[in-house]
């Protein structure tokens, strides 16, 4: 008997989902024994999670830097600029995240302790996928990060519509996962692996004479992957779901998820299944099409504004899938500068709603922003610069990524899809404009300023909606370091 | 970087005076923002100096220019996003001084005309905004700061439009956020594809270089006639050629005096210049492929909005369509492929702005005065305000390009350069002048001659102040129709260039001049062969 | 002397320019004084250029002075100067008198108007800009003077712009001069495309050297003729000038009989070389036209009731003659009769004004009758004016009107037999006016046709005509000595007589046609043309004086239409034309606009359709991933090497 | 005769495939989620099967993974369902759809 061989870890990469899952589950414990917390102490603690973990990722980009990517536990995870970017992402989500919601809950009277819970576990399934180097390990990544959502969503008890969201993301997402199981199970069948390293090598090595397993495979793989995305045909459940759910939890969702399964999309495919690009580029290709346009279309008639901006990142993640199809360097890099900035308009905006959605979460008909330009003007401001950075206008951050995705395109010749894209994005800047008119243009008849009628704006939201609104300005006027960031965490895979 | 920057002119400038261009009025936006909430009537103080010192600088520019020299002026470069090898390379020519210019001059003068009825303070940041975007627009020699400026004045403008205009302006500014938007959605497709075709095709670096990429002419003819196409509808619809105007009336009768007159004045040529300086320097051989439909377009467009305008009831909506007229003629001039054309069509950009401007400030004076435009409602002013009726007429005669004003030189050069290359497009074209002398002088019949009833019998003369603002504005209607040589001589060189480069990159191509002795063949062909040259 | 001349179109230019500044202040009269004093100035140093090119040798009387270069851009360069030839110059004398004559007497027929001031600044500019016409070096600078004077002609024609009546009149007449202006600038065009420039020295001396090809003159020389055609309210586009009588009657004289109208003949015989290198046909058609209009117009003339409508239809008429002399190539007697014309129709022009200013305004030939008892010197000038135009020897008009029929029959009898009717059609309704104007009875006071309440009647009687002040009859005196002795410049009975001929010579490139006819010849057609005119005279005084024919037979109502042209224009213009530019209007806001709306709608109908979709049931979501799934299933597997 | 892998595996798909339709066809979350477990253990079954196979643990190893996995989703899917049917007993899936367009 040879004596138990423990794998090798890499504990300084470990860091952030260490802080995310134990924090998280210290959190729990610690609400669970003591009675009456003091309520500030848990989204603190979030708050701070986030920042520890933000702290300790510039040793490890550094690091990442000098001796170039590294992989461990038997090669199951690795760390590279790509995980690096991606956990600094959902750390930044974390945190806006926490600091809407604390607001939130006290506005909604609601139990204080199970969201931050939730938010970092849900985190730390994140950070999993963004590093995961086998699929079954992306796939436990995946289903951390989206159990701890299903419970967010139906986190508003007494909402009748956040349970309905739930139980709609609950089933489809599990359905949805069902497939990706599949696939996995038929790319190991194919490769006879699930590493991701061995599965690369494995086809950069040989020529399958029967590929029909895993190509079916990928196939599946896509179905579960541009669910979690929400890319067409697989997004039907973000509008409901958005709109349902708590809004500080829409936010991670929109910002988080999103992150988490597109750094794994692009590890699987851009990557590991590189090989392949010329099969399962033009079903990307067409998927991305379909999103742009069917989100942007879709959200035209819209009238509910968490419903609008569910459409609207829908096709920020058709955007994104024109990153992702290019399978060129130039293209990954732009699709972690888009989610990246993609993270601020998504936090920023969503904070703006929750504190415009009033009591019950229930206020976000376009007519609950009518002359907010005149009674809100600070967040009137924000929102404004983070609605023109959803529309992609010059000079916010939005221009600088949808920028980068189009270039990786063309890059590769898909005019196309660019143009498609460009198209989709005039349409979907009505509904942009719809809500800058609501804000601006129509008035809600409380002539003179409103102002002292209405209730002082929770210090949380506001605080996130400038920030992020500062932070899509500052991209957008100086891009040049958010770029060349993106362009460091081009993901690499390494063998343990 | 091989860029022509002739540093001749430029040493002589101690501070970079383009980016001064641009960023002086967007500090004065900070500024205004930042303003004390107590004191509002330093708003204006603070936004009119501002607009004030960018006019100046750019009227310096025009007396520091260096005639004689062809390339760029005042050059400076600043990298922006080296991954795209995007940078602020600055630059004016011949073609864009006068653009810049006009802008100095055209908004102290709106800032100065007319008083936002409400939130004066962000209406002045809105405008100062504004104003940097265009200079961007004019002075950016990079194809992608050129597209953001391009894209980012369409942000003030709405505001402007939604915010201070009249009637159903919501509707209004954002018809022509998306029509503007939607028209140039591909144009940055075509910038992208552009240059990283070049970037291939010359083994470089991505670069978006204007001069780098026109002077090289790497890509392959069709791929440039596609990209041509995608750039001539952003332009298209910003000029606009008939049939994508139609945002054009809405936007103006809606917008505030300030905005129509800045929309009419700088604006429009936004298109214009476009085609100027990336339709025909880009693509000479895809420009002299489709000239015949701009041409069809642009004789199109001078009747048909000359008709359409014959018909409005709405003063504003009237002096709209007469946009649509004026600019066929710089899109028929452009197209003519030859010097005479295309110094006509770049007066005409000068003097379009200058007198519809001044017209749309008259307009808004009525309309102060008696709060209606339908011309039924009016009648008669000429009694009652015979000073407004007196310098009317004296734009209008300009609009409607009576020699010895400024309207008149760019027209006929745009005719003279227009015959010599298409005959009979230039002799339909001819026929505008007749209708804009129609609908001018019907309208001006209605509107100030009569009998004067009602409020139209006590409506008050021009202001002192008012009179202030349209000095400058008659000045240059009289000065430019009487002596445009400092004008034409300052795009002569690089007009010349332009046309030279589109003979050396057009094989079979010869700039249609006048020659002597030729004879007019009765069948009257275009003697300039076109398609596959 | 030579290099004064700027100051010809200069002076009114200033006159203006102080006007418009300080008119109101200056006020009445200085305000008239001023401008009448400016033209003045510009007469005499056009009488003094004059003299000097006299002194001159024959070949050296063609000089250019440049004051500065205008337009210049690419190949064409246009200068701001001055073409001083002997038909500038004659054109600059009658102008600049005529026209001083002119604001003097406005002087007097302005008085108390409110718009004194700006009255005589519009006059000041048209002035400027009717000499910048004659004078400039270049068929650009022209076209400046010949927009311009059309800009004036519109201000001064809507002068009392409170009447809509005046401000059509004053659109219709600038509107139709831009259709021929239309023509003007396309001649433009071709002549730069032709010779690669717009001076007169270099076109001109081209054409006459005969390096032009034949259809290039062609379409010059039409497209000119249609802007002349426009100018000179030549058939068809004659409408404007009948209406432009609503402006004041010195503007009528001025603009609208002396000088402007006749700006088109003057062009003409500007760039005669290319006429003559034109197709044979050419001449031919602007003859015809002239000779047509001529008698088109006096038939016209014959049922006028308003004093100025016959003299403006008089105007068309004789412009008709002198177009008649272009095409016949009969320049000096175009030029001759031209300013002939300008004496005697100024004349007759302001004898109606003093008769309008006497009558407070009322301008019905009918209401009129006897005056000459109450207005001696405006009766006895306008006589002779009728005189002149009658072609009563040896008064002016006689002279002139008989050499063009002369030339005329050298071309072709019947333009000579259509001349003659005209000139006996002349006589006829000159008389007519003459005779209801000043004699006969006094009718004033009589109730008018179509019967009106007595009270009116009865404030006319005691209403007593009066003579007008000095200032408005001096003019008529000199022009009255000009009507008779205008003659004198070009007696035809010996080439020593034809001064005026010798004098044109250096601007008519020897394109002036000799009469190849025999004195006899000559004298017999004089002798016709004397009795058709003596004819005419007798016939209208039968008429009108004897009343031994009743009028009704003469004036049909389909003359006094003027066979009725302008009313199927106008017809023509505010029906199908109309509906016209309104159809294009529906067009852009249905169709146009239409389009745009409708992608708008098209975008939200497929959201509708789209939104189906969303229809809340998990099942529907969970079969879109189902389909997509499957979708995608099948892709992959047509991929694969199955 | 002999069973090869392909008849796993065809099993699974056939398994895979009737979870899918029960998925679509059936109203009540409780049997819906069933089929989910359905499809789930299928995939298991393909697994087990590939790993034999392939003469691979990972296979095989990978089955745990996912039963963890489904015993997760089961306790989180059936206290969302309770909580709904506490609100609204016997509501099948498409009455819920408040949330819609």
């Amino acid at each position: 008997m040879a004596e138990l061989a423990t794998p090798y870890v890499a504990w300084w990469a470990l860091v952030p989902l260490l802080v995310f899952s134990a924090g998280g589950l210290l959190l729990l414990t610690v609400a669970s024994l003591v009675r009456r917390l003091p309520d500030v102490l848990a989204p603190a603690w979030t708050v701070l999670a986030g920042a520890v973990v933000l702290v300790a990722l510039v040793p490890m980009w550094r690091q990442v830097d000098r001796y170039g990517a590294e992989s461990f536990l038997g090669g199951a995870v690795g760390v590279d600029g790509s995980s690096i970017f991606v956990t600094g992402v959902l750390a930044v989500a974390v945190i806006a995240t926490a600091l809407t919601a604390r607001d939130y809950l006290a506005r909604e009277a609601l139990p204080g302790v199970e969201l931050y819970v939730l938010l970092l576990l849900s985190a730390s399934g994140g950070v999993v996928m963004a590093s995961a180097n086998d699929l079954i390990v992306l796939f436990l990544g995946l289903e951390i990060l989206s159990i701890a959502v299903y419970v967010l969503a139906a986190l508003h008890l007494r909402r009748i519509e956040s349970q309905e969201a739930a139980m709609k993301y609950f089933l489809l997402g599990a359905f949805a996962s069902a497939f990706l199981l599949y696939g996995i199970a038929l790319v190991y069948g194919a490769t006879g692996s699930t590493n991701l390293v061995r599965i690369s090598t494995f086809l950069t090595t040989n020529v399958l004479i029967d590929d029909a397993m895993l190509l079916a495979g990928l196939g599946l793989l896509l179905v579960g992957l541009g669910f979690k995305v929400a890319a067409v045909p697989f997004h039907a459940w973000t509008p409901d779901v958005y709109q349902g759910s708590p809004t500080p939890v829409v936010a991670w969702m929109a910002a988080g998820v999103k992150a988490a399964g597109f750094a794994a999309l692009v590890r699987v495919f851009v990557l590991t299944f590189g090989t392949h690009v010329t099969d399962w580029r033009p079903a990307m290709q067409v998927m991305a099409g379909l999103t742009v346009l069917g989100g942007a279309i879709v959200a035209v008639v819209q009238t509910d504004v968490k419903r609008m901006l569910a459409y609207s990142s829908i096709v920020h993640a058709g955007f994104i899938l024109v990153g992702v199809q290019a399978a060129t360097d130039r293209g990954t890099s732009s699709v972690f500068a888009y989610l990246a900035v993609y993270t601020l308009l998504a936090v920023g905006s969503f904070a703006v709603i929750t504190v415009i959605g009033g009591e019950g979460d229930a206020n976000h008909g376009l007519d609950a922003y009518r002359g907010m330009g005149r009674r809100r003007p600070l967040l009137a401001g924000a929102f404004t610069v983070l609605l023109l950075g959803q529309a992609g206008i010059p000079f916010t951050g939005g221009f600088v990524v949808k920028l980068g995705v189009l270039a990786s395109a063309v890059d590769n010749g898909s005019y196309l899809l660019a143009a498609v894209a460009m198209l989709a994005a005039a349409v979907a800047a009505f509904v942009y404009l719809r809500i800058l008119v609501a804000l601006y243009l129509e008035d809600d008849g409380s002539d003179g300023d409103g102002r002292a009628a209405l209730p002082a704006a929770p210090a949380g939201p506001v605080f996130v909606s400038l920030v992020a609104a500062a932070g899509v300005l500052a991209v957008g006027l100086v891009p040049g370091p958010l770029l060349s960031l993106a362009r460091d965490a081009v993901p690499v895979l390494v063998g343990g | 970087m091989t860029v022509p920057v002739t540093l001749a002119a430029a040493g002589a400038v101690s501070f970079p005076v383009l980016p001064a261009l641009i960023l002086v009025p967007l500090l004065g936006a900070l500024l205004v923002i930042v303003m004390p909430r107590r004191r509002p009537e330093l708003l204006k103080l603070v936004a009119v100096s501002v607009s004030v010192v960018t006019g100046a600088m750019s009227v310096w520019l025009f007396t520091a220019f260096d005639t004689g020299v062809t390339g760029f002026q005042f050059g400076t470069e600043q990298v922006w996003i080296r991954d795209l090898g995007i940078s602020w390379l600055l630059g004016i020519d011949g073609i864009s001084l006068f653009l810049v210019v006009l802008t100095g001059l055209l908004f102290p003068i709106s800032l100065l005309a007319v008083d936002p009825d409400h939130h004066s303070r962000s209406y002045y940041a809105w405008m100062l905004v504004l104003e940097a975007a265009v200079m961007g627009v004019f002075c950016s020699l990079d194809l992608l700061v050129f597209f953001l400026c391009f894209e980012a004045v369409l942000v003030p403008m709405y505001f402007l439009i939604g915010r201070w205009g009249h009637g159903d302006s919501a509707r209004a500014a954002t018809k022509f956020f998306l029509y503007t938007m939607a028209g140039s959605a591909l144009m940055l497709v075509g910038i992208l594809a552009l240059a990283f075709m070049h970037a291939d095709a010359a083994g470089e670096a991505l670069t978006f270089d204007l001069v780098a990429i026109a002077e090289a002419q790497s890509l392959s003819t069709g791929a440039a006639r596609w990209i041509f196409l995608a750039f001539a509808l952003a332009f298209a619809v910003k000029v606009p050629i008939f049939p994508l105007h139609t945002w054009l009336p809405d936007a103006h009768t809606e917008a505030p005096t300030a905005g129509s007159v800045i929309l009419a004045g700088v604006l429009l040529k936004l298109g214009t210049y476009g085609f100027l300086r990336f339709g025909l320097y880009l693509f000479p051989e895809a420009s002299h492929f489709f000239a015949p439909v701009f041409l069809t377009l642009g004789v199109v467009g001078i009747v048909y909005g000359a008709v359409v305008a014959t018909m409005q009831r709405d003063l504003k909506r009237l002096v709209a369509y007469s946009s649509v007229a004026h600019l066929g003629f710089i899109i028929l001039g452009t197209f003519s492929l030859n010097t005479e054309g295309l110094e006509g069509s770049l007066l005409q950009m000068v003097n379009h702005g200058v007198s519809t401007g001044a017209l749309f400030l008259l307009v808004g004076m009525i309309y102060e005065r008696r709060h209606t435009l339908q011309i039924d409602e009016l009648g008669g002013l000429q009694k009652s305000a015979p000073v407004m009726a007196a310098v009317f007429t004296l734009v209008m005669l300009s609009s409607i390009g009576l020699p010895g004003l400024n309207g008149f030189v760019g027209e006929f050069l745009i005719l003279l350069g227009a015959f010599n290359a298409h005959r009979w497009w230039a002799v339909v074209a001819a026929s505008g002048v007749i209708l804009a002398a129609l609908y001018l002088l019907w309208a001006y019949q209605r509107v100030f001659h009569g009998p004067a009833h009602g409020d139209n019998a006590e409506m008050p003369d021009l202001r002192i102040r008012e009179g202030l603002v349209l000095a400058p504005l008659l000045a240059l209607i009289v000065f430019m129709g009487v002596y445009p040589k400092p004008v034409i001589e300052r795009m002569e060189p690089a007009v010349d260039a332009l046309v030279e480069h589109i003979e050396r990159n057009v094989d079979g191509f010869i700039e249609p001049v006048s020659r002597m002795g030729a004879d007019i063949d009765p069948d009257g062909g275009d003697h300039d062969s076109h398609g596959e040259g | 002397m030579l290099d004064l001349i700027w100051l010809v179109p200069g002076l009114p230019l200033a006159g203006f320019l102080v006007l418009t500044v300080a008119g109101r202040r200056i006020g009445e009269p200085g305000a008239g004084w001023l401008a009448t004093g400016a033209l003045t100035g510009s007469f005499l140093v056009t009488v003094g250029v004059h003299l000097d090119l006299v002194g001159r040798a024959v070949d050296d009387r063609r000089s250019v002075t440049t004051l500065f270069e205008w337009v210049p851009a690419g190949d064409l360069s246009v200068d701001v100067g001055f073409l001083v030839d002997p038909l500038a110059l004659t054109m600059c004398l009658f102008i600049t008198g005529v026209g001083a004559l002119i604001h003097m007497y406005a002087i007097g027929y302005m008085h108390g108007d409110v718009d004194f001031g700006r009255f005589f600044a519009y006059m000041n500019l048209f002035a400027f800009a009717m000499l910048m016409l004659v004078l400039g070096d270049s068929l650009l600078l022209t076209f400046l003077g010949w927009e311009g004077v059309g800009a004036c002609s519109y201000l001064l024609i809507s002068f009392w712009f409170t009447d809509e009546a005046n401000a059509s009149a004053g659109k219709k007449a600038f509107i139709t001069n831009r259709i021929g202006d239309w023509g003007f600038m396309v001649a433009m065009f071709a002549t730069f495309f032709a010779f690669g420039s717009l001076d007169y020295v270099d076109v001109l001396d081209a054409a006459a050297a005969g390096t032009v090809a034949q259809t290039t003159a062609t379409l010059i020389a039409v497209m000119l003729f249609v802007g002349a055609v426009g100018k000179s309210a030549q058939f068809p586009l004659h409408l404007w000038l009948p209406d432009a009588m609503a402006g004041p009657t010195p503007v009528s004289a001025l603009i609208h009989a002396a000088t402007m109208v006749t700006s088109g003949v003057y062009l003409l015989t500007r760039v005669n070389p290319l006429i003559a290198d034109a197709a044979g046909w050419v001449p031919d058609m602007i003859a015809w036209v002239g000779v047509g209009t001529a008698l088109f117009a006096a038939t016209a003339a014959l049922a006028q009731t308003d004093i100025k409508k016959v003299l403006a239809y008089s105007t068309i008429s004789q412009l008709g003659y002198m177009f008649l002399a272009v095409g016949t190539g009969a320049y000096v007697a175009a030029v001759f009769h031209m300013i002939t014309h300008a004496f005697f129709k100024a004349l007759l022009f302001l004898g109606a004004g003093s008769v309008i200013h006497g009558m407070d305004g009322d301008q019905d030939l009918r209401h009129y009758g006897g005056l000459r008892r109450f207005m001696p010197v405006t009766a006895t000038t306008f006589i002779i004016g009728w005189l002149a135009i009658a072609g009563v020897p040896p008064f002016a008009g006689f002279w002139s009107k008989d050499e063009i029929l002369a030339f005329a029959w050298d071309r072709s009898p019947a333009l000579w037999l259509v001349g003659l009717v005209t000139a006996v059609l002349t006589a006829f309704y000159m008389t007519r006016q003459v005779a209801l104007t000043f004699f006969g009875r006094y009718r004033y006071p009589e109730p008018q046709t179509g019967g009106e309440d007595p009270a009116t009647v009865a404030a006319r009687a005691d209403h007593r005509p009066h003579e007008s002040p000095l200032t408005m009859t001096l003019p008529l005196v000199v022009l009255a000595v000009l009507a008779i002795g205008g003659g004198l410049m070009q007696l035809p009975f010996s080439s020593s007589t034809k001064r005026l001929e010798a004098w044109l010579e250096p601007s008519l490139f020897g394109n002036e046609v000799h009469l190849g006819l025999g004195a006899g010849t000559q004298w017999v057609l004089a002798a016709v043309a004397v009795v058709g005119g003596a004819v005419g005279i007798a016939l209208a005084l039968v008429v009108y004086l004897q009343r031994r024919i009743s009028d009704r037979a003469i004036e049909r109502p389909l003359l006094a239409d003027a066979w009725r042209f302008d009313r199927y224009v106008s017809g023509f213009m505010g029906g199908p034309g109309r509906r016209g530019f309104e159809a294009t209007t529906r067009f852009d806001e249905r169709v146009v606009d239409g389009a745009v709306w409708g992608v708008a709608g098209i975008v939200s109908r497929t959201a509708g359709v789209l939104r189906l979709f969303h229809n809340g049931m998990v099942r529907t979501y969970a079969a879109g991933i189902g389909v997509g799934a499957v979708a995608l299933l099948i892709w992959f597997l047509t991929r694969s090497t199955l | 005769m002999v069973v090869t892998t392909g008849w796993y595996l065809a099993l699974g798909a056939v398994l895979f495939s009737m979870g899918a339709v029960g998925l679509l066809v059936r109203r009540n979350p409780l049997v819906m989620f069933m089929c989910i477990e359905l499809m789930l253990n299928a995939v298991n079954l393909t697994f087990v099967s590939l790993g034999a196979e392939l003469g691979d643990l990972g296979g095989q190893l990978s089955v745990f993974f996912v039963l963890v996995v489904a015993a997760a989703e089961v306790v989180v899917g059936l206290a969302v369902i309770v909580a709904i049917m506490r609100r609204r007993s016997g509501a099948t899936v498409d009455d819920l759809s408040v949330l819609r367009g």
